[in-house]
């Protein structure tokens, strides 16, 4: 029961990691830009999903609808204002243009919500018992959407015209005009699609820890990033498989030896693993004919 | 002595052509400067000449120039990404002030302090061999992921060790950063580093960022290249983290967590990549602007990312963009076409020699 | 003895044999053509001689001077004596053509770490030595008047030379090219032509040479290998090679050479 | 069918096309001739909408004047740029087919396909591999077949023939021929002067930004000028 | 008039921003009560003249080097003739250094970590340095007594943020004091500051199967420690420490926080005159509860205020002599008094029950 207790929790902790990462990941893939505001996007569709549920009493469904299209929304206008312009800048500013993004969003989310805030139960609790482990609807719904999210990701990805000009732009960005490819629809589809599924992710944390701070996208962000580069970053299956390891890993730590060396045995544990896949489980280096 | 044999080519930004035309007598300006300030170090605390606030904050201005030119070695002239200058730092910092502490006598301060500040920076600069050593296999951002693990691991492994303090840092370090030593070890930071990107080394670590299949293949030995870079920077963060302990007197794991780096990193970015002069820059608007907008409050910290966006959307290389600052070029450097003309020309009239 | 030696080259990528038993002899001094369809492997090879690939171990020997290659890295193999140039020119472009070419004799710079971030010792000499001796080579190639100018603002065939003059500052005994005239026009290539001869006199070099352009490799090498899917399909002199039926069909086409 | 006219690039201070004009007509073969950096691959870039320019590009008439890419190419102009622009993290099969986002009849789209992998065989072996990982020559057939997809009406090439061996530069003048007669209208810049003007109805010869000579293809072979810096004597 | 008005500056080192703000909010609001009151009574009387306190507030953005900045600001700067602040101990310590070496009052409300006021070299407390609550030691003592006995508790787990130097401490100590009285501890887990999951460490401590859990945290962290723990399906009561007295742990925790105890500076039910005064015009004016910070601020700026009137000067030095020997000083948290030679109050400890959504005065504690 121990061992199927901590197998859930392991399950739950990696479908939230996998959730932001998918987003990192994403975004990653066609911009080659580590989006440090994706982290603080989160925390905004967490705050969102506070005011449609606690003010306007919104039932789970539409507040996690309203709270995709808002953000993708934000994901959005935030390439085209701060990102954009940036286009032919070296890859560095526009990581540090994201890192102010993300700066900014906290603090100014601080201004309204200096005090963290409870976020109101959208989803039954309804929990099961197996063999005196339980699980619960929530944890069910999370560890679920998460999947659901990566193979619906990974067929737009690799399957759709859309996904295919997604990887071009990753490569080429002028060239994929000469092909007859609106560029800069594309690259919106894809931040929305990105910041669309970190809102998702913000919205389920909400449900699942009930408690949301202005800090909260700094250090589960930090992890996700994680995540999504132990998996292979700009590949959407190694987001997810990275988000489980890495719960994984956490978690066993706990399991087997003294919690407070969690930290340094896991990011040691990543040292070693990177030394021999310097690219991550699925990542490849980027191929370079000389 | 502008030499425009060739035609058709024009280039935008030449940085280069930026301090062409400088010329000796800038030493003067620059020993002058030296002299001058080396002079105010003692005179302003002595005199009190500023308040303890403002000396505060020109030492925090110093220590941050160190941090900000040592981690512009690796993520400007190397081009790499590192995110984990503070754990470089709080090794620094745990080194020297352990020493200080307990191994150190306090009475000869004047002595053992820079002993224990160079300590400080061996001990980064040792550990920094485990992020020099996956680079060599890996680069972008998985290094960046590498160095984010190390600043987890740094702070993890002090937080278990309880006989330096473990969570609860170190408290009671004596206060032996002065602005003498601030000024005196930024001066030698930056001139240490300036030498490195104006030698053979330096230019290996440019052709790194440039091409690094190219540099290896033009003899360059890179491994050899990124372990000198690592390591010097990670010295010069740990020597940072030294003098910030001693004039904090208190250190904790929490004082060195990402959020340090961050601050180092857009330091870097807003003076601009790949330029001594731009991390001065840099750090000094940065950590002056932040004091300047103190009374805004909160605001502070609202307006504060929103400048740099701007900044980096008009000035995306940050302030200087690559470019450096005249007086920091070595002269040498700046005369290397003038010399070598005047010698040709001499050579052409004797050809005898 | 021949300066570079290679044994039953063989080298996969993946499932694909891009280069299989190949044989080559280069004496010093020869000016050798490898030419072959696209995708043929020849740029593979000067990958493997470089060590930017390694060479399948076990079977494959390349012997430069009689010092085995295989294995070593490329900087250790450019320290060696080989120096090359690329089919898409990669200069560093961010820097002066100047510090292009510095950069080129780093290991032979002779001072120490220390000696450089103190500015004692031999650092002040080496610097000027380098210093000049880059202005030289620079010189030599009348590129002395661009040595300050970023070098992705050169004009191309410029950047062309560059590349060469930055290899030459390695101080090479071999020099392989691999393209030097794509994208030229006739009138350029002809002066590429004398280029590379008085440099291989100059310079006193053997060069192995990849082109496509028969103008260039038919008038200046002595001698040529031809190669197809990775195997040599043929050898010998210009004239032999230009009426070659396999080649002909296999590269030059029913037209042959214009 | 495009006309250019008084057409200024210029990058920063630099102007690295000065003023010109030209036309092409519909079904032609025209080619843009030229040394290093005489400003051929700025022209055609400014008429893909990928560099801001002065003058005017009428297409069909339609004025090009700050079009984005992705519509002009819609109007029907298509370009292999220069140095292929191959995707390398992209199959064979994929560049091809993401040519023909804008193209709604599969069925064409599929009757294309087999006509470039009858065009190009070596393609069909490769449909499976990384563009990146093609040499030189192939990455060359690619970029010509993706352009093919497209399914454009104006093609233009900037210097299909860099880097290729001469039985592949035959095989794709060939090409070149081959789709002109089956009703493209081209225009071609090359290096490869020879080549070019013997298929091509117009030429232009480009020296620093401006047009220098004008002429069929046969009177520009004929010209001295040409014959010495272009031809090779 | 105004121009005639004498003034007194007082500053305020505060965490405004960053990981606490909470706490920055409270000790604020107080500061600003407190000042605002003397004021408008027309000024404090030191000395026979009437003054207005002009106080200086700075964010010390929850960082250990600002917060020595601030220090410092306030101190050469805006010329204060005391301090109060910062909270946190991660702030506090190094500030007060600044304070001992320029010779600064300085009273932190809310540092509980005894490095505050001592002096690590010698041992001996630091001259210049204060503070208005009890210290950590004294409160896992506390906690681990009523434990023992109060609830009867045998065997006892314990789960706290090892990036936290004060709960790290009161762990230890609570730890020790427990296994002295005989009891065990059955499991000790650890986390990073800014986690949000701990199924892993609850998972386990299910597994040891303790009679109660230990649970020294921040108001903001401990409602989502307890779900979870809830959702687990572990039954056991908890028990916290002052980390858990803010309004926002009931806000947040709701049904969850139901019937949990924890140590606390001061119980708002019980309150003396003097609390209840304070906390009806704290709800007046902030429309809230005050917490143990806010209270604990307020009293900071009691004894300065009942300081000052005693030195009958305003000067750093006299402030601090007459603070150093206040006599059992009235205040919204109990009465105090400074032991000989030290900056640690004499004062007692309540612990209380979370009924009803309320904090409910349980027992008290004497040192
Ligand atoms: N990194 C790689 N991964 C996979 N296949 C590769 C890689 N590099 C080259 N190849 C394949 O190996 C073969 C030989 O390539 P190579 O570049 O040596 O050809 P080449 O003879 O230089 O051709 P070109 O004249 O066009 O430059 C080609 O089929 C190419 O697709
Ligand atoms: N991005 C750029 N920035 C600055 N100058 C440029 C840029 N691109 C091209 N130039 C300059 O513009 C001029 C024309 O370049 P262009 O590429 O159009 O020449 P080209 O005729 O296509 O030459 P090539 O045969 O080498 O392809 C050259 O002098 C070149 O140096
Ligand atoms: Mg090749
Ligand atoms: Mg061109």
């Amino acid at each position: 029961m121990y061992v199927i207790q901590q197998l859930i929790n392991i399950l739950q902790l990696g479908s939230i990691y996998g959730l932001i990462a998918l987003g990192y990941t994403m975004v990653y893939g066609i911009m080659r830009l580590i989006n440090f505001a994706h982290g603080d996007l989160f925390m905004v569709a967490g705050f969102l999903s506070f005011i449609l549920a606690a003010y306007f009493k919104f039932p789970f469904l539409p507040t996690l609808l309203i709270c995709m299209v808002v953000v993708a929304m934000m994901g959005v206008l935030i390439e085209r204002l701060a990102y954009k312009p940036l286009r032919k800048a070296p890859r560095v500013s526009v990581v540090i243009t994201a890192l102010g993004i993300g700066l900014f969003l906290e603090n100014f989310v601080l201004l309204f919500y200096p005090y963290p805030q409870n976020v109101p139960t959208l989803i039954p609790r309804i929990t099961w018992n197996i063999g005196g482990a339980t699980i619960s609807y929530l944890q069910v719904l999370i560890i679920g959407l998460a999947l659901f999210l990566m193979l619906t990701l990974d067929l737009i990805v690799n399957h759709t015209m859309v996904g295919m000009a997604m990887r071009a732009i990753s490569w080429n960005r002028v060239v994929v005009g000469l092909m007859g490819v609106p560029v800069d629809r594309v690259i919106s589809i894809t931040f929305a699609l990105g910041t669309g599924l970190g809102a998702v992710a913000g919205v389920m944390y909400s449900q699942a820890f009930s408690v949301i701070d202005p800090y909260m996208g700094i250090v589960i962000g930090w992890q996700a990033f994680i995540c999504a580069v132990i998996g292979g970053i700009g590949n959407i299956r190694g987001a997810i498989l990275g988000a489980y390891i890495l719960a994984a890993a956490q978690i066993l730590v706990v399991m087997v030896m003294p919690s407070t060396y969690r930290d340094v045995v896991t990011f040691t544990l990543l040292l070693v693993f990177l030394a021999f896949r310097p690219y991550g489980i699925l990542g490849k280096p980027a191929v370079e004919k000389v | 002595m502008k030499t425009d044999e060739k035609s058709g080519v024009q280039s935008p930004i030449s940085y280069l052509r930026d301090h062409r035309g400088a010329t000796g007598n800038n030493k003067l300006i620059v020993w002058i400067v030296l002299i001058v300030g080396f002079a105010l170090s003692f005179a302003i605390p002595q005199f009190n000449i500023v308040n303890g606030y403002i000396q505060t904050i020109i030492m925090y201005v110093g220590i941050n120039i160190i941090l900000t030119a040592s981690l512009n070695i690796v993520n400007g002239y190397m081009g790499e990404f590192s995110l984990g200058h503070a754990g470089f730092m709080a090794i620094g910092a745990y080194v020297a002030s352990l020493l200080t502490l307990h191994v150190f006598p306090s009475s000869s301060s004047f002595f053992f302090f820079p002993l224990a500040v160079i300590a400080g920076g061996l001990g980064a600069a040792l550990v920094s061999l485990i992020v020099a050593i996956p680079s060599f296999k890996t680069r972008g951002d998985y290094l960046a992921l590498i160095t984010l693990a190390f600043t987890y691991i740094v702070k993890s492994v002090i937080e278990n060790i309880a006989a330096i303090g473990g969570p609860r840092g170190i408290v009671g370090i004596d206060k032996l950063t002065t602005l003498p030593w601030v000024f005196f070890w930024t001066v030698l930071s930056v001139w240490i580093m300036r030498n490195f990107v104006y030698s053979n080394f330096g230019r290996g670590v440019l052709s790194l960022r440039e091409d690094e299949v190219a540099s290896r293949l033009m003899s360059v030995n890179t491994q050899q290249v990124k372990f000198l870079a690592f390591a010097l920077s990670s010295f010069f963060a740990g020597v940072a983290g030294a003098l910030f302990a001693h004039l904090l007197q208190y250190i904790n794991p929490n004082v060195f967590d990402i959020s340090k780096s961050v601050d180092v990193l857009l330091m870097v970015y807003l003076g601009g990549i790949g330029s001594i002069g731009g991390s001065i820059l840099g750090a000094t608007i940065y950590t002056v602007l932040l004091e300047v907008l103190r009374p805004l409050g909160m605001f502070r910290m609202v307006l504060m990312p929103l400048l740099l966006v701007f900044l980096m959307i008009y000035r995306p290389r940050g302030i200087m963009g690559l470019r450096e600052l005249r007086w920091l070029v070595p002269g040498q450097e700046l005369k290397i076409v003038k010399r070598w003309r005047r010698k040709k020309v001499v050579n052409d009239a004797n050809p005898a020699s | 003895m021949p300066i570079l030696q290679a044994k039953n080259v063989t080298h996969y990528f993946g499932g694909l044999c891009a280069v299989s038993d190949f044989n080559l002899s280069l004496e010093k001094g020869e000016l050798v053509g490898i030419i072959g369809p696209n995708g043929a492997g020849k740029t593979t090879i000067f990958n493997l001689i470089t060590g930017v690939y390694r060479a399948s171990q076990g079977q494959s020997s390349i012997k430069l001077n009689d010092v085995e290659l295989v294995g070593k890295a490329p900087n250790e193999i450019t320290d060696l004596g080989v120096a090359r140039t690329f089919q898409n020119i990669r200069l560093f472009k961010d820097l002066s053509v100047l510090d292009n070419v510095r950069i080129a004799f780093y290991s032979q710079a002779n001072y120490s770490f220390w000696e450089a971030v103190s500015c004692l010792g031999r650092y002040s000499r080496e610097e000027e030595r380098i210093a000049d001796l880059a202005m030289d080579l620079l010189a030599t190639f009348n590129l002395e008047g661009v040595a300050e100018e970023v070098s992705k603002n050169l004009p191309y065939g410029l950047q062309r030379h560059l590349e060469i003059a930055r290899a030459i500052a390695t101080h090479p005994k071999l020099l392989l090219l691999d393209e030097p005239a794509a994208g030229m026009e006739p009138a350029e290539i002809d002066q590429l032509m004398e280029f590379i001869r008085w440099i291989r006199e100059k310079f006193d070099l053997t060069i192995l040479l990849v082109e496509h352009q028969m103008r260039l490799v038919m008038k200046i090498c002595e001698r040529i290998q031809v190669l197809d899917f990775g195997v040599t399909i043929a050898e010998g002199s210009p004239a032999q090679i230009q009426n070659n039926a396999k080649v002909l069909e296999a590269y030059l086409g029913t037209e042959g050479v214009r | 069918m495009l006309s250019v006219q008084n057409l200024t690039v210029s990058y920063g201070m630099i102007r690295a096309v000065k003023d010109i004009s030209f036309e092409v007509q519909e079904g032609e073969i025209v080619a843009l001739i030229g040394a290093n950096g005489a400003g051929k691959s700025s022209t055609i870039n400014a008429i893909s909408g990928i560099l801001p320019y002065g003058g005017n590009i009428i297409y069909r008439g339609h004025d090009l004047h700050r079009m984005s890419p992705d519509k002009i190419v819609e109007l029907g102009i298509v370009q292999v740029p220069e140095g292929r622009g191959i995707f390398g993290n992209l199959t064979v099969l994929e560049n091809l087919r993401l040519a023909t986002w804008q193209r709604k009849n599969k069925a064409e789209v599929a009757k294309d396909l087999e006509r470039v992998f009858g065009i190009f065989p070596r393609l069909r072996e490769r449909v499976k591999q990384l563009g990146g990982t093609l040499s030189g020559g192939e990455q060359q057939m690619l970029a010509v077949g993706r352009a093919i997809m497209t399914h454009g009406q104006l093609m233009l090439l900037d210097e299909p023939s860099m880097g290729l061996a001469p039985v592949l530069v035959q095989e794709i003048f060939d090409v070149l021929k081959e789709i002109n007669q089956a009703g493209m209208t081209i225009l071609l810049v090359e290096q490869n002067a020879n080549m070019a003007l013997h298929v091509a109805q117009h030429g232009f010869v480009l020296e620093t930004g401006k047009i220098v000579i004008t002429g069929t293809g046969p009177e520009l072979i004929e010209n001295t000028h040409v014959r010495d810096t272009y031809l090779g004597g | 008039k105004s121009s005639a008005a004498l003034t007194i500056p007082i500053g305020l080192n505060a965490e405004l921003t960053g990981g606490l703000p909470v706490v920055g909010a409270s000790c604020k609001n107080a500061a600003l009560m407190a000042v605002k009151e003397v004021n408008d009574a027309g000024g404090l009387t030191v000395g026979g003249k009437q003054y207005q306190i002009k106080l200086f507030v700075e964010d010390n953005g929850y960082k250990a080097d600002q917060s020595v900045a601030v220090q410092q600001k306030l101190i050469t700067q805006d010329n204060v003739v005391a301090i109060v602040g910062p909270n946190a101990s991660v702030m506090a310590v190094p500030a007060s250094e600044i304070a001992e070496s320029s010779k600064v009052l300085m009273i932190s409300p809310w540092s509980t970590n005894p490095n505050t006021t001592i002096d690590s070299k010698t041992g001996q407390p630091k001259k210049y340095v204060f503070r208005a609550c009890f210290i950590d030691t004294f409160q896992a003592s506390v906690d681990a007594k009523f434990a023992m006995n109060k609830l009867g508790a045998k065997r006892v787990a314990i789960l706290y943020d090892l990036g936290n130097d004060a709960f790290v401490g009161q762990s230890t100590f609570f730890k020790n004091t427990f296994t002295q009285l005989g009891g065990t501890i059955t499991d000790v887990e650890t986390y990073t500051t800014g986690d949000k999951d701990f199924s892993a460490q609850f998972t386990k401590i299910k597994a040891s199967n303790p009679d109660l859990i230990f649970l020294p945290s921040m108001y903001n962290e401990a409602p989502v420690q307890i779900k979870q723990a809830h959702a687990l399906g572990i039954k056991v009561p908890f028990l916290g420490t002052d980390g858990w007295s803010s309004q926002d742990l009931i806000t947040l925790g709701g049904k969850d926080v139901e019937g949990c105890f924890f140590s606390a500076h001061y119980a708002p039910d019980i309150a003396t005159p003097i609390a209840q005064k304070f906390i009806a015009d704290y709800k007046t004016a902030y429309g809230a509860v005050p917490d143990d910070v806010a209270a604990l601020c307020y009293d900071s700026f009691g004894l300065l205020f009942q300081a000052l009137k005693t030195a009958g000067k305003v000067d750093r030095q006299a402030v601090r002599d007459a603070l150093a020997t206040i006599p059992n000083y009235q205040g919204v948290t109990g009465t105090m008094q400074f032991k000989e030679g030290s900056g640690d109050p004499i004062k007692s400890a309540v612990m209380l029950q979370i009924k009803n959504g309320k904090f409910v005065y349980y027992s008290t504690a004497e040192p």
